[in-house]
Parts: C-alpha cells; structure tokens; sequence
C-alpha cells in the first residue's frame, strides 16, 4: 500500500516536473501577436520590465486583446492582487483602445508562455485567447 | 494523601509531553502534506482548465480521496501517532475524521450507522465553520454599514 | 516551482505547528483544536488576510482546515456585499465546500470497501 | 477485621481457566500461556461485539473442557465487559445457558467476579462456577475513544486495550489446584484525575489503598507474597503505585514484589505505548501465566489486584472526574 502510494507521488512530481521544462523560457520577458508591431510590443515589454515584482511575463496580443500572463516573485506573490490591479491599469493607460487582460495567475502565465512556442493560425489564437478569459474570469 | 499531593506526585512520575520534538514531527508531516497539495495543485493546472484560484477544490478532493485509501488500510492512524496535529490539521485530517466514523459505524447499518455519524468527529468543524463565517460577514456588514470600513 | 513547494511547506507546516502547540501546551482536544482553527480562517477572511496567504504559500493554505473557515466566510462575504442584510443569510445556504462533500462522498465510499481493523503496523 | 476484606475458610479452588487472544496479543510475552489465540479479531462474525462474545463463549468452554465438564454443569456463570450494557457477555451467557450475574467493575471485572464465585462456592450454593472479564480492542475503543481508523496522536501515557477473554472455573476445594484464601472489596477512589489518556494515574490510588487494606486485614505484610500484581496500571502508573508504596515504609527490595500485568503484556514495544490495558488484559495475565506459576509450584501465594477506572465517555465529555476502583484476591498454592 505504502509503495503505490509513493508511486503515485512520484508520478505527479515527474509531470511536474516535465511540465516545469517545458514551460521555460529564455527569456524573461517575451510578447507575441498576431501581426507585426514592434512599436507596441516594446511598449508591453518595458511595461513588464519596470514592474520589479515580476519574474516572467508573457504578453498575447491579437486583434485589438491583449492578454498578460505574469509571474510574480515568491516574496511579492503576498501582494498578487494588488499587483495585478496596478498592471492592469498601467495597461489600460497606455492602451486605451485594447480589450486588456492582465492576470498573476500561474496557469495563465504558463498558458500565454505555451502559446508562444506554438505555431497557430490566428483564428486558433484568438479562441485560445478567449477562452483563457473567460478562465481568469472564475471565481472559485 | 490528598489529591493535590498525589498531582504533583503524579505528575512527577509522569512522561512529559515532548513538546519540542511533536511540533516537529508536526511541521514535517504538515509541510510534507501541504507540499503534496501543491503538486496536486500544479498537475491540475497543467493537465485541465484550472488556474491557481479554481485548482483548489480538486486538489482539496484529491487530498480526500488519499485520506480514504490511507483510513481504509490502516495507515492514517499511524500518521497520526507520528504526526499529531500535522496529520489532523490538513484537510487529509478532515476527511479521516469523517471517513473512519463512516467505515467504524458501518455495522449500524448505512441509515442509522453511516450517514447517522458520519460527522460525530467532524461536525464540529464543520458547525463552527458556519456560525463563524456567518458571524464575520455580518460583524463586517454592520462595520460596512456605519461606516467604519468598506468591503 | 520550486520556491511555490517550498512556501507550501513553510505555511501549512507552520499552520501545523499551531495546532499541534494547541493540542500539547494548550491540552486540548484534536476536535477543539481544529474548531478553534477553523474559526480562525473565517475570522482571518473578516480581516482580508487569508486570501493574500493563499495567494502567497498556495497549498499551505489551502490544505490545512483554516482554508475551510476562509472559504465558508468569503463564500458569505460575497454574497452579503452583493445582496445586503438578506445576503448574509442566504449567502450562508449558497456556500458549499468542495472538501464537506468530498469527505461525504469518499467517507460513505470509504464504509463500503474497508471495515476498521486495530492492527498496528 | 477491616472493612472489604473477606476470608474463605472453605478455600474455593481455581480448578481450570480459559484464556482466548486476539491477533495482536500474539505479541504479548504471556502468549505461551494463552489457550487460544485468534488470527482474526472479529472471529469469524460479522461485527466486533459478535467477535467479543464468540471469545468470551469459547474462553468459558476451554475452561470447562479441561475439566471435561460442559456448560450443563455449570451452577453460575459470573462476568463482565466494557462494552455499554455489557452485551457481548449477556449474549454470551445465553449460549452458555446457566446462572448468570453481570458484573460490572471496569477493568476489575476479572476479579471482582471471582470474588462472587468464591463467596457462592463457600456457601455451598455452587459446585462449579465461571468467573471473568473480557475486552475487545475495537469494540471498546469505537466507544470510549474515537473510531479505530481515526489518527489521532496518543500520549506516551495510553495504554493499549486488549483483545482477550479470561474465565476460572472456581470450584470447591481440591487439592493440588490453586485456591483462594481471601479477597478485598476495594472502596472506589477518586483523586482528581481526569486524563482519559492516562490511566494509571488514575487507578494507582485505587490499586494502593486496595493492597493496604488487604494486608491491614490479614495482618499480613509484603514479604507473605511471592508477588503482589495489578491488572493494568500501565508502565506509568505502576511506579506511581510503587512510589505511594514506598512512602508508606516499603523498601526497595519489598517493592520488588510488586508486579503490573499491563506494563508486562507486550514486553518493551513502543507501539504499545504504556502497556496494556482492558478488563481482559488482567483476566488473561491472571488465569494464564500466575495459575501456571500456581500450578508449578515456583509462586505460592500471590495477590491479584485488578483495578478499573469507572468513567464513561459521558462523564470524561462533562469534564468529571475518573474514579477508579481495585478489588484484590488472595490465591495459594500447597
């Protein structure tokens, strides 16, 4: 019994773990989106840069939705709420025309981070996007 | 001899409580099931559509559900010998509680014996969950409403 | 990643550490301890604390027993500041919690496969 | 003659004794002495409490077969548990069939029985008569404590309820067999103890006046006894016992007599906690190995001082004391 269940462990921190590498990214701070504008993807990526909390940041920018998935330091996490809000209208302010989303969510951190990698058409880009929306939205 | 004598005399010959070395072993086993949590928590988010804020309850059901495999072979008990209050804190804890009530009254039949004791452990939790948590949101309501703070 | 674990280990160790300092120093019950903890999470979520712990040590706040009392109040506070005086009420019958019926699902599952044995190893 | 203390001139012997185990008790270091020992605590039947009479039932007949005797013959069947109402040996004692008083003394139930049986045998009321106690791991613990699979942390002060059944067969004087000289009713004591993790704390106050008194009565001292043993004061209430002994002017190589069938029971392992403990725990040490010391010759005169804590999980919840109660029997050997 003691021996399955330690399997069982074990298995999940190998997912986990597996999940972790390919989650990586070289770079701290990374943007993509759907046509070329480098005017914009600058303006996100020192955004993110002066945010000192942050540790990662992914921004997803398709039509006129950006969607921000951040990772806050281990000792700033206390004040990820807070430190959404603030991104959050940082964004609005410098993008007053854009559907903006900013979320300290892991998983959407990890999401937006995934998206970059893959090589989408826009119209699977856009219902990816949306529907991590719709997830930041949840409640409990 | 007195019963006052006879405490000290007791107590004297008594084994003292290890404090020092329970909180420990409580830490440890506490920390090693919140870590486990969190690697539930983490599988969840990278393997469905959960983020850290929604990924909570099904890690808090996985947990159980490990507490009932744990309860049902015998072994939780022996965690909570080793453990104290680092087994029984986690919501693992919880759920021994109400699941070791469940399988012992099973003899009682599932009327009378499960479903009639399955939270004689638990339920205090569980009633001094709600009254609190109903005494908080009102205690703050009132505050809310004369104006001492806001939500 | 490995910073999350070791917060989660931190926190609910430390969660831990409180009860068992209840239960040692404190001699009581573990069903007194764990109501006691229990009111503490509700109380904590009065405050606005709990949800920035969760935020902070993830697991290690959400597993142990005061993530019950947090949830059960913050399931009330929502509801009372969305709907009032009459939501303080019903807010109470909305709240549910994933581990109540885990643990009713899984104990009477539980007394359908096991029966109690007092072996000891 | 003081209070309690009652002398058998007729000298009612212990002619036979039925010890029946659970599997734990496998680990006990009397295990050799044991009649029966069970692989499965619920014996075959469906429930704990079944499982508890079914020992009970096959510990009476042990002791009847070896005296090939069946349950006919039997004049009185006197006994007890733990259990609430005592159920397990009232449906025993409908299987058996005979005579039949409850008792009911907690963990002292193994004596205070004996002690019924003796004073029925010197009346000339009964030529065979059961006596004994028994306790069940699983069915008592559900009721005094919590569930068995529940992980809550025990105090190294717990003791660890046994699964055994012990019943004499008492009998009218004969030769060759162990007989009881004498008995003491002990008064229940009460000093404040309310730990029901800590037992022997509780009961060691009621084990010493019980041993006072008994001696007081006879006019005997320590040293007329090859050993003075409690039935389950534990590895933490028996030098607690030695200790009130030692106040009262016993030396330390008197104190050597004095013995716990609790703290023995399962030798050195930490599992167990403080010891054994449970109505059957005194009964199995007493009619298993000190009758086989008896019968050997090596003891020739012991007193057995069972002791019982009589709380309820009732009282412990509306914060009452335990009060605690010993009854002693004096047995000889020629």
């Amino acid at each position: 019994m003691k021996k399955h269940v330690l399997r069982f462990v074990t298995l999940v921190c190998v997912i986990q773990l597996l999940v972790a590498c390919n989650g990586a990214q070289k770079e701290k701070f990374a943007t993509f989106h759907g046509e070329e504008d480098t005017e914009s993807q600058s303006k996100i990526e020192k955004l993110l840069k002066d945010e000192k909390s942050i540790q990662k940041g992914t921004a997803v920018f398709i039509d006129d939705i950006v969607l921000v998935g951040v990772e806050v330091k281990p000792f700033s996490k206390m004040r990820k709420a807070k430190i959404e809000k603030a991104l959050q209208k940082k964004f609005e302010k410098e993008f007053p025309d854009k559907e903006i989303l900013v979320s300290t969510d892991l998983k959407i951190a990890w999401e937006a981070q995934k998206l970059m990698k893959k090589e989408l058409s826009e119209e699977e880009l856009k219902k990816k996007v949306k529907k991590l929306q719709e997830l930041a939205k949840e409640e409990t | 001899m007195n019963p006052k004598d006879y405490e000290q005399l007791q107590t004297q010959l008594s084994p003292k409580t290890p404090i020092l070395k329970n909180v420990l072993k409580a830490f440890l086993v506490g920390g090693i099931i919140c870590t486990i949590g969190q690697a539930i928590t983490f599988f969840y988010m990278a393997n469905f559509d959960f983020t850290e804020r929604t990924a909570g309850n099904p890690t808090v059901s996985t947990m159980i559900f490990i507490a009932m495999l744990l309860t049902g072979f015998g072994l939780y008990k022996k965690l909570g010998q080793f453990g104290g209050a680092g087994s029984a804190v986690p919501v693992t804890g919880f759920g021994n509680a109400v699941i070791s009530a469940a399988i012992e009254h099973k003899t009682e039949g599932f009327v009378l014996g499960v479903g009639g004791n399955i939270f004689k452990l638990a339920g205090s939790v569980i009633v001094f969950g709600v009254v609190s948590a109903f005494l908080v949101a009102l205690i703050k309501l009132i505050l809310v409403t004369i104006g001492v703070t806001d939500w | 990643m490995i910073a999350s674990f070791i917060m989660a280990f931190v926190v609910g160790g430390l969660i831990c550490v409180i009860g068992q300092l209840l239960m040692d120093v404190g001699k009581l019950t573990p069903a007194h301890t764990l109501s006691i903890l229990v009111v503490t999470g509700a109380i904590l979520s009065g405050f606005g604390l709990y949800e920035p712990l969760i935020d902070f040590a993830g697991a290690g706040a959400t597993i142990p027993i005061t993530s019950f009392g947090n949830s059960l109040a913050h399931g009330a506070l929502a509801e009372a500041e969305k709907h009032g005086w009459i939501g303080v009420l019903t807010g109470m019958f909305e709240v549910t919690s994933s581990g109540i019926s885990a643990a009713i699902v899984f104990g009477f599952i539980g007394a359908l496969l096991f029966r109690s044995k007092g072996n000891i190893d | 003659m003081d209070k309690g203390v009652i002398y058998f001139p007729s000298k009612p012997s212990i002619l036979a004794a039925g010890v029946v185990v659970g599997p734990l008790e496998k680990r006990s270091v009397f295990v050799q002495n044991f009649d029966l020992v069970y692989d499965d605590e619920l014996a075959d039947q469906k429930t704990n409490e079944q499982g508890h009479q079914i020992m009970i039932e096959e510990a009476a007949q042990i002791a009847l077969q070896k005296k090939k005797l069946t349950k006919d013959s039997l004049d009185f069947f006197i006994g007890g548990d733990l259990v609430n109402q005592m159920t397990p040996t009232n449906f025993a004692a409908a299987t058996i069939a005979s005579p039949f008083i409850g008792m009911y003394s907690a963990c002292a139930t193994s004596t205070s029985s004996v002690i019924i049986a003796s004073l029925l045998t010197e009346l000339g009321g009964s030529q065979y008569a059961l006596a004994g106690a028994a306790s069940h791991h699983n069915a008592i613990e559900r009721q005094f404590r919590y569930p068995v699979d529940y992980g809550g942390q025990k105090p190294a002060t717990a003791q660890w309820t046994v699964t055994a059944a012990g019943y004499a067969l008492i009998g009218k004087h004969q030769e060759g067999e162990p007989c009881i000289e004498a008995a003491t009713i002990g008064k229940v004591a009460d000093f404040q103890q309310s730990d029901p993790f800590h037992m022997g704390a509780a009961m060691a106050p009621a084990a010493f006046s019980t041993i006072q008194q008994h001696l007081k009565g006879r006019g005997q001292t320590v040293q007329d006894y090859d050993v003075i043993m409690t039935g389950d004061l534990g590895k933490v209430g028996l030098p607690i016992l030695k200790e009130m002994l030692r106040q009262a002017g016993l030396t330390t190589k008197q104190l050597e007599t004095v013995r716990d069938g609790g703290a023995e029971y399962y030798g050195d392992n930490p599992l167990f906690l403080a010891g054994a403990s449970g109505a059957g725990c005194s009964a199995s040490v007493f009619f298993s190995e000190i009758l086989a010391e008896l019968k050997s010759g090596r003891m020739k005169r012991v007193l057995l001082v069972a002791t019982g804590a009589l709380l309820s999980p009732l009282s412990v919840q509306q914060n009452q004391s335990i009060p605690t109660v010993a009854h002693a029997i004096e047995v000889t050997m020629k």
